[in-house]
């Protein structure tokens, strides 16, 4: 296969801060080429060089064996190499069609042809084997899937030979994955490279023909896909074994009382929810991309309450309609988009980390605020002191000011929507053992994850969620069979939450 | 109308227009009980010249809001811009071609100002614009003792004669309303102001050259502020540097803004603007015919505004309430 | 240690530090022309001159850190000399209780226009403009156009007296008490749990609700303190100089330009009180300033025009440039 | 690409404007360039000629009886009106107003509102119409048209807001045929059947200034303190100072602009005394003049030598302090006379062409004169405001 990409000895500082130095990179026709490394390891940054939203301080990228320097993202989409990024790239008041020509629209007679574009859109759908997706859609108002489907076909619309996604998955469900795994193979049999960064190991190891492993910034092997095992593949990206992926539940962590009950909770978005979570367990919730996952968790939070059931914090019935009442009834919530919904950017770690103690008379405290640096630093959160601006944390890093917060508070009761997306593998694996001590303190844990694999490997029972509704309930370690079993709705039946007590 | 998904913004403009059509009937019915008619030939000639200049500032107004900037100093550029008019024609009607090419040059010189200023210094445009509007009056003050120059009658055309009851001066402000309607819904640029007032950066990766449209919108609406000044010289028979103390600025924002568009950009158009444009010069024309003292007219005009707006916001806010998932966007964008 | 570092950010961090860069430049030129600036008395009447701004400064900061504006302030300042003049009425023993309903009417003005934001979700810009007209009518039509009654001499006293025969000083004018306990006061209410959450809301209005935050009451809280700094603002422009018409006209502009200046930026979340007063400081100053040049009166808004988006410029480029460290280290 | 599109639409619109010869509302060629005014062109605001007549016409005695000043007139040249003549009384006068937006303008207009009244009792008016156009020229122009196109107008009285910009809508209504009444300001046209003024700015400001000059020892320094640049009222009165001035012996130590702000005067005058001292005061309006002689106070100066105006906290403060002043008047009894003379051309009456009302300063002999038939008045009165006669008085101006 010729060598489509080719990438040698890229430097890059930013403020003096070295991010990468001598990395080099070769991408062939029709190969799909895994870059994966820690957060901070450089991958994003190296993308983004090649999309020309950076430049790099040294080295040289050719391409098709021309040298190239992109200054503007243009430019690089005008030599064939798109970007797919991890936050959406897309506008919701425009529609599909219009994000997906967006800076190239197609003209006629001097004014922008409309119908040629929309044409063209279905078309481009349709060789996605996309069809339930209309040009016309205002993106607003589409599934995160869709967005997804749209960001690719924008990057196929400019006529890419290399496509570089960054976490694509990192917002789907798994059946979704399963629709973007098609258009990868699509791609490949067009000629298609494609550069694709992710954190799920066996995405990379479904997909990719050959990975690139970056560690702080430089270049640690490439090798084919086949000459290497998950283990080594983990090992070489952190420099140490995490043995098991899930940390084992922990000594002494019992099942005690109810702390959580929801029962016949339904709003606009799910209905005849019964769910109890007791002191020391947790339970995951799966389900597909909006089978109504983060609705429950939103529901419990008061932000788009349930309309109908009850819901007992500790036995007591309370109306959870705004979330300061569920803080004051001793709810968490750790929310899906940690950016939007998690933190305040420009303020500081401390700031951050104490702004749910400061917004709530009910839980603010002395000695709860006297506690904060001591949780920073049990999470290992690396940040240049506790006044230093959380914009400038890695992801990793970010989410676990985020956790911070919450704990800060001491909830009986603590939501997990998502607490790993997007973050690194270290981050990750801190992440989960954070999760099974606070069992093991006695919290009621509800946990939200679209990577299946992660539910089954925390959860003590899991309920699979299908339309909005409970379709059934299994035991933690149940086979990803088991749980798609319910979530796809080929199985449904009353929750057999007795059979699954955990042992 | 104005671009994109056609149900949706249709819808609001739509909505305005019945705005529009509501004070005009409820102005109609308020005159009517004061014994008068608003549409008696003179009053539609009043409404119609009132619309005339804040029409001009609004539109190019429209166009800087959309890309989520703002212009404080149209107000400046359209008095400036009436003194270079006067200075230039000095009198000659041959000279009035050049004059208005000058015009144009000199606004479309201050817009690209601003413009850069915006783009490149990362100066907030509130800040910029107020800055370089105290510029001009500077030199304004320092420059101009006052009014000068000479317009000929043959321009004066421009802001006296009419068709029937409609000014002509009306007729060129929906002349170039409707320019810039196609503009922004066929041409690239125009097009792609709504993605850089969407979201700036999701518009740079799109590979738009974000800063080239702002700049371009900042250049068209300096312009929009000359021809203000053309129109403003027209009638004045000569130019005013005094013509700045009028605010002018904030009547075109209020315009816009009650024209349906996002005071944070990415939506709306100028079909609204004229909406709005018109349903303060209604407004103003009714408050004349029925004698409201001229303190009172600030009351309601402030009045007016707010509720408007108030009605409008509610409506987003409804449809954007439904899709909790876009919070991200918003985040991003605020 | 970090407070010392949180101190040195708040000072140079960001955009911040150029308003203390600026200040310092424009008091040498000061001091270059006319060293008898920085005796006592004249000073002090720097000062006392300065009192109404930099009170406005403190309260638009709240707003607009908040993540809002407030246009209507230079209105209410009109406002409340005209109210105070007419209420008044010559009469010494009506000063505090008029001094009271001012009190309430600022109130008032600063709770209208934060409901009518939060609430309605009126943009502020169209809200605290609206509120401006309506001032700006209503007073008139009250009075008739022009301001009617006069001031007592103890509803004067706070702006145009102090504390006499002080040595070195001679005066200490009450309103730079006033300014220096406000401004105090300012800084100190950004320490605590509002302050934080207000500081929260303007940079993430989601995360702070998420986090239980009243936001809405807090964007609320923060027009009433303008509304209140307009007020104190008026009290002491008012006995300063007396009533006239034009009272206020513009004030709105140069706070809010006063504020940025100080490194506060539009749209909320960033900025420190004591910066966004020294901003005022700053604008104050270079009045001075030209007035000490003798720079013809009619240049002297191209000058500050030039000076203020240099400032800013100035200010942008250095908080822009630790942005880039985001994408180097991204989520 | 879109500049090319605005200009072709700019020119296609001229090009249509020289088709199109249909209703047009704009004055003949002749008329609107005829004695062009000093503004028109150079922006220069000094002009001998008028200057010398100004303050030649100080020292003649005007007709009529002195105890109707707003009668007065100066060297007038009557002119026939008997084409206008209207039978019947109750006509339909019609005003529009520059703004009401300094109390100078707001006890005018109040006057000229109970003048009204008295006219409408005697059936002389019928309906009195008003527009105010805030200060905003394009506003007034409208305002004009309006009173014009309506065709309801029996005579139309202008407040001209700037004395330039106006002067194409006031040929129009003049074209329109019914009698113009232009008063305050002028406009670069005398098609109005009367233009209605006091003497003027050149006279205001020398009288101030020649008072400086009389009161002041030379070399002494002088401050002038002035509303706003570009309004030629205001600005004549500044040429005239200027003029003398700059023939004596005193030093002008700047000329700043307030605003009429009273905070930004004493700023202003405060730091002037932080620098030195100051000797004179001279203003082109009264607003603030208080504030100013406050600065001197807080400063702990001695009061200067002052021209402040008739209005009445500046002559409260000056008979309080007893300071060395003059208050010089630019006549607000002149809103009285439009109305009445409207009535008059209505009723074939003659009246001047140019209607010169006198113009004459307070000084310290008839201050105190002055000072008692106001004493009711609010601060922000004129003294000279001429309306005492009236039935309206003194509540209509006390409790407005």
């Amino acid at each position: 296969m010729s060598a489509l990409l080719a990438m040698r000895g890229i430097g890059k500082a930013f403020l003096g801060v070295q991010v990468l130095s001598a990395v080099n990179l070769t991408v062939s026709r029709g190969e799909v080429h895994a870059l994966v490394g820690e957060n901070g390891a450089g991958k994003s940054t190296l993308m983004k060089i090649l999309a020309g939203v950076h430049t790099a301080d040294a080295g040289t990228v050719e391409l098709d064996g021309r040298a190239v320097a992109f200054t503007h993202p243009a430019a690089a989409q005008k030599a064939g190499v798109a970007s797919v990024f991890q936050e959406f790239n897309l506008l919701p008041e425009l529609t599909v069609a219009e994000n997906v020509h967006l800076g190239h629209e197609p003209r006629r007679r001097g004014g922008i042809d409309r119908k040629a574009m929309n044409e063209a859109t279905a078309a481009a759908l349709a060789d996605l084997g996309v069809d339930d997706l209309a040009p016309t859609a205002k993106v607003g108002t589409l599934s995160v899937a869709h967005q997804q489907i749209t960001e690719i076909a924008k990057a196929l619309s400019q006529g890419a030979d290399l496509i570089c996604m960054d976490e694509p998955t990192a917002a789907l469900a798994d059946a979704e994955v399963a629709l973007l795994y098609r258009l990868v193979v699509r791609l490949r049999e067009r000629g298609v490279a494609v550069l694709y960064v992710s954190h799920r190991l066996r995405e990379i190891f479904d997909l990719c023909d050959r990975i690139t492993i970056l560690k702080d910034g430089r270049l640690v092997d490439s090798v084919a896909t086949a000459d290497i095992t998950p283990d080594e593949l983990v090992t070489r990206m952190v420099g140490r074994r995490i043995e098991a992926q899930f940390p084992p539940r922990l000594p002494g962590t019992e099942t005690g009382d109810v702390r959580l009950r929801i029962e016949g909770g339904g709003n606009d978005y799910v209905d005849g929810i019964d769910l109890e979570v007791r002191a020391g367990e947790i339970v995951g919730l799966a389900g597909l991309q909006g089978s109504g996952r983060t609705e429950i968790a939103e529901a419990v939070f008061g932000i788009t309450p349930f309309t109908r059931g009850t819901v007992a914090v500790d036995g007591r019935p309370v109306r959870l309609s705004r979330p300061r009442k569920a803080i004051a009834a001793g709810i968490a919530l750790v929310t899906e988009d940690r950016k939007a919904q998690g933190l305040a950017l420009h303020q500081s770690v401390k700031a951050n980390a104490r702004m749910v103690l400061d917004a709530n008379a009910r839980v603010h405290s002395r000695q709860r605020l006297g506690r904060i640096e001591g949780l920073l630093s049990s999470l290992d959160l690396v940040a240049r002191g506790d006044d230093q601006e959380v914009q400038f944390l890695s992801g990793g890093n970010q989410q676990k000011v985020v956790v911070a917060k919450w704990l800060a508070a001491e909830p009986g009761v603590i939501v997990l929507d998502e607490p790993t997306r997007g973050i690194d593998v270290g981050a990750k694996h801190k992440l989960y053992s954070v999760i099974r001590s606070l069992a093991a303190e006695g919290l009621a844990v509800l946990l939200i994850a679209s990577e299946l694999i992660e539910v089954i490997g925390l959860a003590d029972r899991i309920a699979v969620l299908h339309d909005g509704r409970i379709a059934g309930e299994l035991p933690g370690g149940s086979t990803e069979q088991e749980v798609m079993a319910y979530a796809t709705g080929r199985r449904s039946g009353p929750s057999d939450a007795e059979g699954s007590e955990p042992e | 109308m104005t671009a994109q998904t056609p149900r949706p913004r249709l819808g609001t403009t739509a909505l305005i227009y019945l705005a529009l059509a509501g004070v005009l009937v409820l102005g109609a019915a308020a005159v009517a009980m004061d014994g008068g008619n608003l549409f008696a030939t003179a009053n539609l000639v009043d409404m119609l010249t009132r619309t005339s200049l804040t029409g001009f500032l609004a539109i190019g107004m429209t166009l800087v809001i959309l890309c989520r900037s703002l212009d404080l100093s149209v107000g400046y550029t359209a008095a400036l811009s009436s003194l270079v008019a006067a200075t230039t024609m000095d009198g000659q009607a041959a000279n009035v071609p050049l004059a208005v090419a000058l015009v144009l040059l000199v606004s479309g010189l201050i817009g690209s100002a601003n413009g850069a200023i915006i783009a490149f210094l990362k100066v907030n445009p509130f800040i910029a614009t107020l800055g370089t509007g105290l510029i001009l009056k500077g030199y304004l003050d320092t420059q101009y003792k006052g009014p000068a120059g000479d317009v000929p009658s043959v321009f004066q055309q421009f802001g006296y004669t009419r068709i029937g009851f409609v000014p002509v001066s009306a007729l060129v402000m929906l002349a170039v309303a409707a320019a810039a309607v196609w503009y922004l819904r066929s041409t690239r640029t125009g097009h792609h102001m709504y993605a850089v007032g969407g979201d700036v950066e999701v518009a740079r990766m799109s590979g738009i050259r974000t800063t080239r449209v702002l700049l371009t919108a900042h250049v068209l609406c300096g312009m929009c502020a000359g021809i203000a000044g053309l129109l403003l010289a027209a009638r004045f028979g000569t130019g005013s540097a005094e013509a700045y103390t009028n605010l002018y600025e904030l009547d075109a924002i209020a315009a816009v803004v009650l024209g349906g568009t996002l005071l944070l950009g990415g939506k709306g158009g100028v079909a609204g603007t004229v909406a709005g444009v018109a349903i303060l010069a209604v407004l103003d024309t009714v408050f004349n015919v029925m004698q409201i003292d001229p303190f009172a007219k600030d009351v309601l005009r402030g009045a007016v505004i707010i509720t408007a707006v108030a009605l409008y916001a509610r409506r987003q806010l409804d449809r954007t309430a439904r899709r909790p998932r876009f919070a991200a966007t918003q985040g991003r964008q605020s | 240690m970090t407070r010392a570092r949180r101190l040195g950010a708040a000072l140079l961090g960001g955009g911040t530090g150029t308003v203390f860069l600026l200040l310092v430049l424009i008091f040498a030129g000061i001091l270059a022309l006319n060293p008898g600036f920085f005796e006592g008395p004249s000073l002090m009447a720097f000062l006392k001159q300065a009192a109404p701004l930099v009170i406005l400064a403190a309260g638009q900061y709240f707003v607009i850190v908040s993540g809002n504006f407030d246009l209507s302030v230079g209105a209410l300042v009109g406002a409340q000399v005209v109210i105070a003049a007419r209420l008044i009425d010559g009469e010494e023993s009506r000063t505090v209780p008029v001094m009271l309903v001012m009190l309430a009417f600022g109130i008032g003005v600063g709770l209208v226009n934060g409901l009518i934001t939060t609430v309605l979700k009126v943009q502020s810009f169209i809200t605290t403009l609206g509120m401006l007209l309506v001032l700006y009518g209503a007073i008139r039509l009250w009075t008739g156009g022009a301001p009617t009654g006069s001031l007592s001499e103890a509803f004067r006293t706070p702006g145009r007296l102090g504390i006499t025969d002080v040595p070195l000083v001679g005066q200490i004018p009450w309103a730079l008490l006033i300014m220096l306990a406000l401004g105090a006061g300012a800084i100190l209410l950004m320490r605590t749990r509002f302050g934080r959450i207000l500081m929260a809301s303007g940079d993430n209005e989601l995360a702070a609700k998420l986090s239980g935050a009243r936001v809405d009451a807090a964007r609320t809280a923060a027009f009433v303190l303008s509304g209140v700094s307009a007020t104190v603002a008026g009290i002491l422009i008012g006995g300063f100089a007396g009533v006239s018409a034009q009272v206020g006209e513009g004030l709105e502009f140069t706070v809010i330009t006063a504020v940025v200046l100080g490194g506060v930026a539009l749209g909320g979340g960033r900025g420190t009180a004591l910066a966004a007063m020294a901003g005022a400081l700053a604008i104050e100053a270079l009045f001075t300033l030209f007035n000490q040049m003798a720079l013809p009166a009619t240049l002297r808004p191209a000058v500050q025009g030039a000076i203020i988006i240099a400032a800013v410029a100035y200010a942008a480029r250095r908080r822009t440039r630790p942005a880039l460290q985001t994408t180097a280290s991204p989520s | 690409m879109q500049t090319t599109r605005l200009a072709f639409a700019a020119a296609a619109a001229l090009g249509l404007l020289l088709a199109t010869g249909c209703t047009t509302d704009a004055p003949a060629d002749d008329a609107a360039t005829d004695e062009s005014a000093p503004a028109a062109d150079s922006g220069e605001w000094f002009v001998q000629a008028e200057y010398d007549e100004q303050l030649a016409q100080r020292d003649i005695e005007p007709e009529g009886d002195p105890n109707t000043p707003w009668l007065q007139a100066i060297e007038p040249e009557w002119v026939d009106t008997s084409a206008f003549t209207r039978e019947g009384g109750d006509a339909t006068v019609c005003f529009s107003n520059a703004s009401v937006s300094n109390p100078w303008r707001v006890t005018g207009w109040i006057t000229m509102q109970e003048q009204v009244k008295v006219l409408q009792e005697a059936g002389e008016i019928g309906e009195f119409r008003t527009s105010d156009a805030g200060d905003d020229d394009d506003q007034q122009i409208s305002d004009i048209q309006a009173f014009v196109d309506s065709g309801e107008c029996d005579a139309l009285i202008i407040s001209p807001s700037t004395t330039a910009t106006l002067t194409p809508a006031v040929e129009t209504a003049c074209a329109s045929g019914i009698p113009v009444i232009v008063f305050d300001r002028g406009v670069n046209t005398d098609c109005a059947t009367t233009f209605i003024h006091p003497i003027g700015g050149y006279a205001y400001g020398a009288d101030a200034a020649e008072f400086l000059v009389e009161n002041l020892e030379p070399g002494s320094k002088v401050l002038a303190l002035r509303i706003l640049p570009g309004v030629d009222v205001l600005e004549h009165r500044w040429a005239a100072a200027q003029q003398i001035f700059g023939d004596s012996e005193l030093e002008v130590l700047g000329n700043e602009f307030t605003g009429g702000d009273a905070a930004e005067i004493k700023n202003i005058v405060t730091q002037y005394l932080q620098r030195g001292d100051v000797d004179g005061i001279w203003m082109d309006a009264g607003d603030g003049a208080v504030a100013a002689i406050e600065a001197f106070e807080d400063a702990g100066k001695p009061y200067p030598v002052m021209a402040g105006e008739d209005e009445l906290s500046f002559m409260r403060k000056w008979e309080e302090t007893g300071m060395t002043a003059i208050a010089p008047v630019y006549s607000n009894f002149q809103w009285r006379t439009p109305v009445l003379a409207a009535t008059m051309i209505l009723n074939g009456e003659q009246v001047p062409a140019e209607w010169v009302l006198p113009q004459e300063p307070i000084t310290e002999a008839d201050r105190d004169e002055y000072l008692e038939r106001n004493a009711e008045m609010p601060s922000l009165h004129y003294a000279k405001f001429g309306g005492e006669d009236l039935p309206g008085f003194p509540d209509a101006w006390r409790d407005r």
